[in-house]
């Protein structure tokens, strides 16, 4: 077509030749059309080398058309934000301004300096040196360890956050289908004519397979008309979902499959805006398929020989859809290496796009078929039981040396012919795409027959085509109709008849086994044999590791890297196996199969993501009074996935208050007139029943039968191991009902928790639980001036006899219908106002235009705190931790050892270590300097001279700066601390400072009550 | 991701609405106090860690919130069966023998969807 | 029942309420319905909302009575009254969600407690901690795909259908009242995290907010 | 054994490597052993490997279902710290450790253990609160840590997001500088070469069927391969424990779960500490060959499928696209799954058991690869002496009946 392109044929293919678009490759400047492959577009440019190799820095190129590429593994993106690494440029579509650079290579890839290194060191560097070196002195691994990681990784990663978005869909279906080439395309047609819910999905930019580069006719139409019909059907119906540029990466359990569509790939970099809108760079489908048909075709195996990874070693199925699909022929002078029939198509496309064929090199020494006859026909020169041994070329092909072979004495056993040519592609037959069907844990089976391995497929899979070994184009059609119908049937859909297209019959001989291509040297001395490109594992390295004992394929495989890169031994796997049967003197079905795992493509990270990153990663969940802390400058603190003020700095003269001040003021108020707290995040449970009681009194420490109407208890819970797991007051609304508080965090738990214990162990209790947190918002109004402060804008009596502590009333307030408890977290005089949650602000808002002449003060967690701690009271979590018992905490007060039922926690109590009295028991701490808060997290020792390691004997789980106290002081867990009241412990920190601290009581304010009760 | 079929709610439903809860048929002892510290111990901690049929507790947290139980293999991850509390297992390691394609196909079309 | 107390969380006298969304309208901002929307979310506040517990039998004779509906008699199932304005909806074997107008559930709720008596069953008031989102337009299936892990294909999801699922992080109640339209029942302090991800998943159907 | 060095390998490039040795034989089994390990991965090896060169016992074998190395040996993410809260673990570990700083010199066989350091990170207050308890506890215990900012955090690690936009923004970290990686395979091959060297049978492809018991004490086991004597034997068979429990007529406290973990496409150098985080769950570091190695969590139900429920590997991508939000265009290349053995302690078990002779050493959940060296180290020594070394008898199965649990639940973190 053009001078610039000229590997380009004037005319085939399905590209657009009115449509130019130009892109750069290592910041030169090419042309290529609608419809290329970053890769065919390289190759129709003449570019050889399209990377480095990278443990030999040997210069690759382009091998293959599809998934299996190893080595166009290029890093794409015009900008710092928009890179992508490692991209299989056999898989980037091309669009105008396309900018891809090498992954390896120093200071370019023609002219690389590592390739000297490789070349000269590859001697130094067998499989698994790194093992065997870098040892001494030890004091120099970390540096050799620096050099080691640079040569490595392939691409780089962005060093910007992503501008793009991803999204998930959640699909359903009655048959998934995977792959839409021959066997795909009839299996969906089958299954969709039976109006069964179909998805088809299919890796590639168009849909077809191989049915877009083939020579052969349906219904005397060329193949890619019968593909255009089909898809015009399939897209005319409604039960129809077709996904073209869509992998199926992973199959999960129970037939759930994940498909990674590729949106704007094709596009540009970064998602261009579609309606003046941003939309998803990639779509993460979630698809659970009741029936699944694999048709996701063969991959085509290079033959191993020396020096097989020139730029110019291609594989023949890539050379005839470059030829036909892409209208490139990627060289001039073709010799094709081939165990099998299907292979001669390469060499025919190549003769018909106007090149030269310099031979055909047959390795079973009497070929027949309409291939070879179509060859013979057209006069190519056929050299039969014979192979390309090695190539010759630097950085690219110059030549082929082709000898006759003994495939059962592996051995050369003839003169050498060296043939001139540019390009040599290879065969050695087909290995189904069984990944898919591995993910599932089901191994696969070898076949002599078919020299592959099959996929082993479980209930509700079928494979189609030549994804379990049937190649031939009418069998292949035929197979995928009776997949999608058997499919469809499973699940009682009604199937239609699928009249197939008439197909020629191709007469086809059998494929030889042949992997690795014997050299005149032995394989330790021949030049490199490659089998795995990206990991250039050879075939000496499988050889050598063979030799050292690795014998299991695992060990083969992880000693020499095989099947690690981003192809995942797509081309070498079987190959390599085959070399490691044949070293080992056994079978491939005795080695073993390798196991494939998801991904069968790499997925990008942000696709799995979908939207949940940012700010929607987690739910930030509020409560009715967020916008009013926003307002008035909260700072937050994630408890659980809720936002709660923490503390509300204020700013004073310019200056905004440290934390430390600001919860010094709130303090302050809350002690000396009036506090506000938003607790509405706490969790709050509806009980209501007959048994509710019963069911309390079971799953609390403590008693409940005797709990009036009108009253509130605090509670303790334990798990049946008798460590503390939650705590709350619950409060008698109704003989028959309660409302029970558990802590922030635990609410969900708590809740799945009673009916856990209901459901599967008391059914017999009368009783239901409800979730009423979100309905009631809460707010504490706590300190002296409260009841003066609530007296205003409530119609409920007050009076501190005719409403005392531990009681509930019912009213309004502020002309809401309110109930208010009067329980006290803090020590003060306190009143909890619960409201719908809809009216909450209007409450709140009331309270402060009231609330003004008592100083009402807004307070958050950390104020609560400090608040709570000096009246010692618990928080679960912070001072316990899972291994905590009610005695540990000096709660027996908190404890109903005589309770008719042993309720959860107390028979564990009694065991051997829960009785010790050495255990770590919850005690005040006072700084022996009270101007010291002591850390918190704390390790607390008897012995402060005793040398590392030191017997530790606690830790402080709660500590603060009291203004009240004007001193710091803290709660910690001590061993046998509640018999050591008054002695001296120690705390040694990590500046070399050692605090020392008095044990006390966990009380240190208003140790009578008397302030809660006034 | 395993497909549930929730025996309250009457149709299958993903995974990410269920939280697995442990050995299924846990009961507590009816008297706790007299309970050796092995009784207690083993009751709390020590349960069957088959490699192949296991009963198992569910809970439907994002759904009917119901407990139910589970016979499931650990190994192939298929659900055999689903059943709710209270009820016994239909399968079990003894009885259980992997099945003729026919019964196998029988229960499919009931429960399309839980093997893998 | 006897023993429990009831009490109308809601008051006539003119106060100012917000609803679960209040804060979000401000923050995020609502975005306008235009021809271009082929989505549009839009908030029914402020309603009535029970749950109902207790055995079928016993209930389902009561709120015929008093509310004119039939307890849903299968799993997923949601019943309407003729009005569109009252449902019940299956939430789990014993457990059940009534949503009428807003000020009618105090009322509903005692006129039940005086049918069922001394049957065993609870009701209880939840609503303040929860809203109605509804959602419209041809792509509101799409947007629920984005969102939801449960099957909302019409062949599976048809209209008189209701479940508790998953939504992105959250647990929603997802329900289809009408052929054209959606309803998510989404609790209260989890309102916001669920508008902004309908808001994000719907930008490419240029979603509209009605208010 | 045939030496290796650098110098060696200049010799054996030269005569094309022709003339390498077996790493390891592949002997015939014999019919009696002083002591049989059970299971041929990191610890079993290391068992036998210490049992024979520190205790001087002769005739060892190891028995292997599959391939030496193949279970979790094979399947973790290879990280390497001994930060851990209590006591009785954090010895344990730091044992380990302090075995791992001279292994690769010891074996002979390059570990590759890169001490390039392990934040755990805190995202909340009570996050901060627990790292400073436990680097306190870990500073008294001779362990080396200390507690970062979100300033310190980020000049370690300036790709990672440590801003206040953030979900759920960085506080703080703990820093272990002398924690790191190690190559894991290398680590099972390194064990393997140094006991085989001194005489131990490695027996691959060798599955125990049962136990030969008599009054109550073990005379060997019954294999596909015939019987198998021995009066001493340690199983360390990781997520198999529980089966072979069964085999030998008890119940051990412990659920094998299904951990995933995966890879992303290798990368140029771009990370050079380990990151945890427990918070958002999630934890990364960038192998030598470039892979990011991402653990996710355990998945909640038991399974020896050797692969877990997708959502799990959903749930870490999230959080490591939080973390790291510039990796979001980073591919996932593979995942896979192994089966760890839980305690309802978080804690491993090594002990004796009800019969006499057999031993146990299993339980290590997600912490098993750390403590590789150690475990085979002290378990080496309790097997050699009958009684369990005073760094393993906390860990006995008595701790579920007495209820003395080391709870690492608490505050030590799950994830590894």
């Amino acid at each position: 077509m053009s001078q610039q392109q000229p590997n380009r044929l004037q005319a085939g293919g399905r590209i657009d030749r009115s449509r130019r678009l130009s892109f750069t490759f290592n910041g030169q400047t090419y042309q290529g059309h609608a419809g290329d492959t970053l890769a065919s577009a390289l190759l129709a440019n003449g570019v050889d080398v399209v990377n480095r190799s990278f443990k030999y820095s040997r210069p690759r190129g382009i091998v293959a058309a599809g998934a299996e590429e190893p080595n166009g593994v290029v890093q794409l993106g015009s900008s710092e934000a928009a890179q992508v690494p490692n991209v299989r440029a056999t898989q980037q579509a091309l669009y105008d301004g396309l900018s891809a650079r090498s992954t390896n290579g120093w200071p370019n890839v023609q002219r690389d300096l590592m390739g000297l290194v490789g070349k000269l060191g590859g001697q130094f560097m067998p499989p698994g040196f790194y093992y065997k070196t870098f040892m001494a002195p030890a004091s120099m691994w970390m540096t050799y360890e620096k050099y080691i990681r640079k040569s490595a990784g392939l691409g780089r990663s962005p060093t910007e956050p992503d501008p793009d978005i991803y999204d998930h869909m959640n699909q359903h279906c009655d048959v998934l289908v995977i792959g839409a080439g021959p066997a795909g395309l009839a299996a969906a047609l089958a299954a969709a004519r039976s109006g069964a819910r179909v998805i088809v999905a299919d890796e590639q930019e168009e849909m077809g397979g191989s049915l877009l580069d083939s020579r052969e006719l349906l219904d005397g139409m060329p193949a890619d008309r019968w593909v255009a019909q089909v898809l015009e059907e399939l897209a005319g119906l409604a039960n129809v979902t077709l996904l073209p540029r869509t992998t199926a990466n992973g199959y999960h359990d129970h037939h759930f499959v994940t498909l990674h569509e590729r949106r704007t790939e094709h596009l540009a970099d970064i998602a261009p805006l579609k309606d003046g809108r941003r939309q998803a760079r990639a779509r993460l489908h979630r698809v659970r398929a009741l029936q699944v048909v694999l048709a996701t075709g063969a991959h085509e195996r290079p033959l191993v020989y020396a020096n097989n990874d020139v730029p110019g070693n291609l594989l023949a199925g890539a050379v005839s859809t470059y030829i036909r699909r892409y209208g490139v022929v990627p060289g001039n002078k073709l010799v094709l290496s081939t165990s099998n029939d299907h292979a001669y198509r390469a060499a025919l496309d190549w003769q018909d796009a106007g090149r030269e064929v310099a031979a055909i090199v047959d390795a079973r020494p009497n070929p027949t078929g309409d291939w070879i006859d179509a060859a013979k026909a057209k006069g190519i020169r056929i050299i039969t039981g014979s192979a390309v041994i090695e190539a010759k070329g630097d950085k690219r092909v110059s030549a082929a040396r082709v000898a006759k072979i003994d495939l059962d004495a592996f051995q050369v056993a003839g003169k050498v012919e060296e043939l001139t040519c540019d390009t040599i592609a290879s065969s050695g037959g087909y290995s189904p795409v069984i990944h898919l069907a591995s993910h599932t844990g089901a191994r696969p089976t070898w076949r002599d027959d078919i020299l592959g391995f099959v996929p082993t497929l479980v209930k509700g899979v079928s494979a189609a085509g030549g994804a379990h070994g049937i190649y031939a184009l009418a069998d292949t059609l035929a197979d995928g109709v009776e997949a999608g119908a058997s499919a469809a049937a499973a699940i009682g859909h009604q199937v239609l008849s699928v009249e197939l297209p008439e197909v020629a019959a191709i007469r086809e001989g059998a494929t030889c086994a042949l992997y690795q291509v014997p050299h005149e040297n032995p394989t330790l001395r021949a030049p490199k044999q490659f089998v795995d490109l990206q990991n250039d594992v050879t075939a000496a390295g499988i050889e050598l590791a063979t030799r050292e004992g690795f014998e299991s394929i695992e060990h083969v495989k992880r000693y020499t890297a095989m099947g690690f890169g981003t192809d995942q031994g797509k081309l070498g796997n079987i190959n390599g196996m085959a070399i490691a049967a044949r070293c080992l003197g056994r079978s491939i079905p005795e080695v073993g199969t390798t196991v494939f795992r998801p991904n069968y493509t790499p997925v990008t990270f942000g696709a799995i993501v979908g939207r949940h990153c940012r700010e929607l990663f987690d739910p930030e969940r509020y409560t009715a009074l967020h916008q009013w802390h926003v307002e008035n400058g909260a700072e937050f603190e994630d408890v659980g996935q809720w936002k709660r003020p923490w503390y509300y700095p204020h700013t004073v003269n310019g200056k905004v208050e440290t934390m430390h001040e600001a919860v010094a003021r709130e303090c302050r108020a809350v002690r000396k007139s009036v506090g506000i707290l938003d607790a509405s995040t706490l969790g709050k449970i509806d009980i209501q029943g007959p048994d509710a009681r019963e069911f309390l009194g079971r799953i609390y420490t403590n008693k409940w039968e005797k709990l009036a109407v009108g009253k509130a208890r605090y509670g303790l819970m334990c798990k049946d191991d008798g460590m503390v797991t939650d705590d709350g007051v619950t409060t008698c609304l109704g003989d028959n009902h309660f409302l029970m508080t558990t802590t922030t965090g635990g609410a969900a738990a708590i809740l799945e928790w009673l009916e856990l214990w209901h459901q599967t162990e008391w059914p017999e209790l009368e009783v239901y639980f409800t979730s009423v947190t979100d309905h009631w918002a809460t707010m504490t109004i706590t300190g002296p001036e409260a009841r003066h402060l609530l007296s205003e804008i409530t119609d409920i009596d007050l009076d501190r006899d005719g409403f005392k502590f531990m009681e509930w009333r019912q009213g309004k307030v502020a002309g809401v219908p309110a109930r208010v408890f009067r329980i006290s977290f803090t020590g003060e005089l306190t009143y909890e106002i619960n409201v719908q949650a809809n009216y909450a602000m209007h409450v709140w808002k009331t309270l402060f235009q009231h609330g003004e002449k008592y100083d009402l003060t807004p307070y958050g967690t950390e104020t609560m705190h400090v608040l709570r701690a000096e009246k010692g009271f618990i928080i679960v979590g912070q001072d316990t931790d899972g291994s905590v018992t009610p005695e540990d905490l000096g709660m027996q007060w908190c404890v109903g050892y005589d309770k008719p039922f042993s309720w959860i926690g107390k028979r564990a109590l009694s065991r051997p270590d829960t009785k010790r009295s050495d255990r770590k028991q919850l005690v005040g701490l006072k700084p022996k300097d009270p101007k010291v808060v002591l850390e918190e997290g704390a390790q607390i020792v008897f012995d402060p001279k005793h040398p590392v390691p030191m017997p530790m004997v606690g830790h402080v789980t709660s500590s603060y700066y009291s203004p009240a106290l004007d001193s710091g002081f803290a709660l910690a867990v001590v061993k046998g601390g509640q018999h050591k009241m008054g002695e001296t412990v120690y705390l040694p920190m990590a500046d070399g400072k050692t605090h020392e601290a008095e044990i006390v009581s966990p009380i240190f304010y208003d140790p009578k009550g008397e302030r809660q009760n006034v | 991701m395993f497909y549930i079929y929730c025996p309250y709610c009457g149709e299958h439903r993903e995974e990410e609405e269920f939280h697995p809860k442990g050995q299924a048929h846990i009961v507590r002892p009816k008297e706790p106090e007299s309970c050796s510290d092995e009784e207690w111990g083993d009751y709390l901690f020590f349960r069957d860690n088959p490699r192949g049929i296991h009963h198992e507790l569910w809970v439907h947290a994002v759904g009917c919130r119901k407990f139910f139980n589970i016979t499931r293999h650990t190994v192939t991850y298929e659900i055999l069966e689903t059943y709710k509390m209270g009820e016994q297992p239909s399968i079990t390691a003894e009885t259980y023998a992997p099945q003729s394609s026919e019964s196998e196909a029988a229960r499919v079309a009931k429960q399309a969807g839980v093997r893998a | 029942m006897s023993n429990v107390a009831t009490f109308d969380t809601r008051t006539e006298a003119n106060i100012p309420v917000e609803s679960p969304l209040a804060y979000s309208y401000r923050r995020s901002g609502t975005p306008a319905v235009t021809t271009a929307s082929r989505v549009v979310l839009k908030e029914r506040a402020l309603l009535g909302h029970l749950i109902l517990r207790g055995g079928a039998i016993v209930l389902d004779e009561a709120l015929r009575e008093e509310l004119g509906i039939n307890l849903p008699g299968q799993p997923q199932g949601l019943v309407l009254d003729a009005s569109g304005e009252r449902s019940v909806q299956w939430l789990s074997p014993d457990e059940w969600l009534i949503i009428v107008p807003g000020g009618e559930e105090f009322e509903l709720e005692n006129r039940l407690r005086a049918r069922l008596g001394d049957a065993h069953y609870s009701i209880v008031n939840v609503g303040g901690g929860q809203t109605v989102l509804e959602l419209s337009g041809e792509k509101a299936r799409e947007v629920l795909m984005k969102s939801v892990v449960y099957d909302v294909h019409p062949s599976h999801f048809p209209v008189g259908k209701g479940v508790t699922t998953v939504f992105a992080k959250a647990t929603v109640i997802i329900r289809r009242p009408t052929e054209d339209c959606w309803e998510l029942v989404v609790r209260r302090s989890f309102a916001d995290y669920c508008y902004r991800w309908l808001l994000d998943a719907g930008e490419e159907y240029g979603i509209g907010v009605a208010k | 054994m045939q030496r290796y060095s650098g110098f060696g390998l200049v010799k054996h490039a030269l005569s094309h490597h022709e003339n390498w040795q077996r790493q390891w034989r592949n002997p015939t089994p014999k019919k009696e052993y002083d002591v049989i390990i059970v299971g041929g991965g990191g610890h079993g090896l290391a068992t036998a490997y210490y049992l024979a060169k520190e205790h001087g016992v002769k005739n060892i074998a190891v028995i292997e279902k599959g391939w030496l190395g193949g279970g979790n040996t094979a399947r973790n993410t290879t990280i390497v710290r001994s930060n851990y809260l209590w006591d009785e673990a954090a010895a344990l570990y730091e044992h380990a450790m302090k075995l791992w700083e001279g292994l690769s010199q010891d074996i002979n066989y390059n570990v590759m253990f890169s001490q390039r350091g392990v934040l755990n990170l805190g995202h909340t207050l009570q996050d901060m609160r627990d790292i400073q308890r436990r680097v306190n506890a870990n500073r008294l215990n001779g362990i080396d840590g200390e507690v970062l900012d979100a300033k310190g955090v980020q000049e370690l690690v300036p790709i990672m997001d440590c801003s206040k936009n953030a979900r759920y923004p960085v506080m703080g970290a703990s820093w272990q500088p002398r924690a790191g990686v190690a190559r894991h395979d290398a680590v099972a091959w390194g064990y393997a070469r140094a006991a085989d060297a001194h005489g131990v049978d490695l027996l691959q492809n060798t599955e125990v069927t049962g136990f030969k018991i008599r009054d109550g004490r073990v005379y060997g086991v019954h294999t596909n391969r015939g019987d198998i004597g021995a009066k001493t034997i340690g199983c360390v068979a990781a997520g198999n424990s529980g089966v072979l429990a069964n085999m030998a007529g008890f119940k051990l406290p412990l659920e094998s779960h299904p951990l995933q973990a995966l890879v992303s496409e290798p990368l140029k150098p771009i990370l050079d500490t380990v990151v945890m985080s427990n918070h958002v769950h999630g934890y990364i570091s960038q192998s030598d060959k470039g892979d990011l190695v991402i653990g996710a969590g355990i998945d909640g139900y038991n399974g020896y499928g050797q692969r877990g429920s997708f959502p799990t590997v959903e749930h870490t991508l999230q959080a490591i696209v939080e973390m790291f939000p510039i990796f979001s265009r980073v591919r996932m290349n593979r995942q896979w799954g192994g089966i760890v053995d839980t305690c309802p302690d978080a804690c491993p078990i090594l002990s004796k058991t009800p019969v006499k002779g057999l031993f146990f050493n299993c339980g290590w959940g997600t912490g098993g690869f750390k403590a590789t060296p150690g475990s085979g180290h002290v378990f080496a020594a309790s097997l050699a002496k009958g009684e369990m070394h005073p760094l393993a008898a906390p860990f006995s199965i008595d701790r579920f009946h007495s209820g003395a649990l080391i709870d690492e639940h608490g505050a030590a973190g799950v994830a590894h």
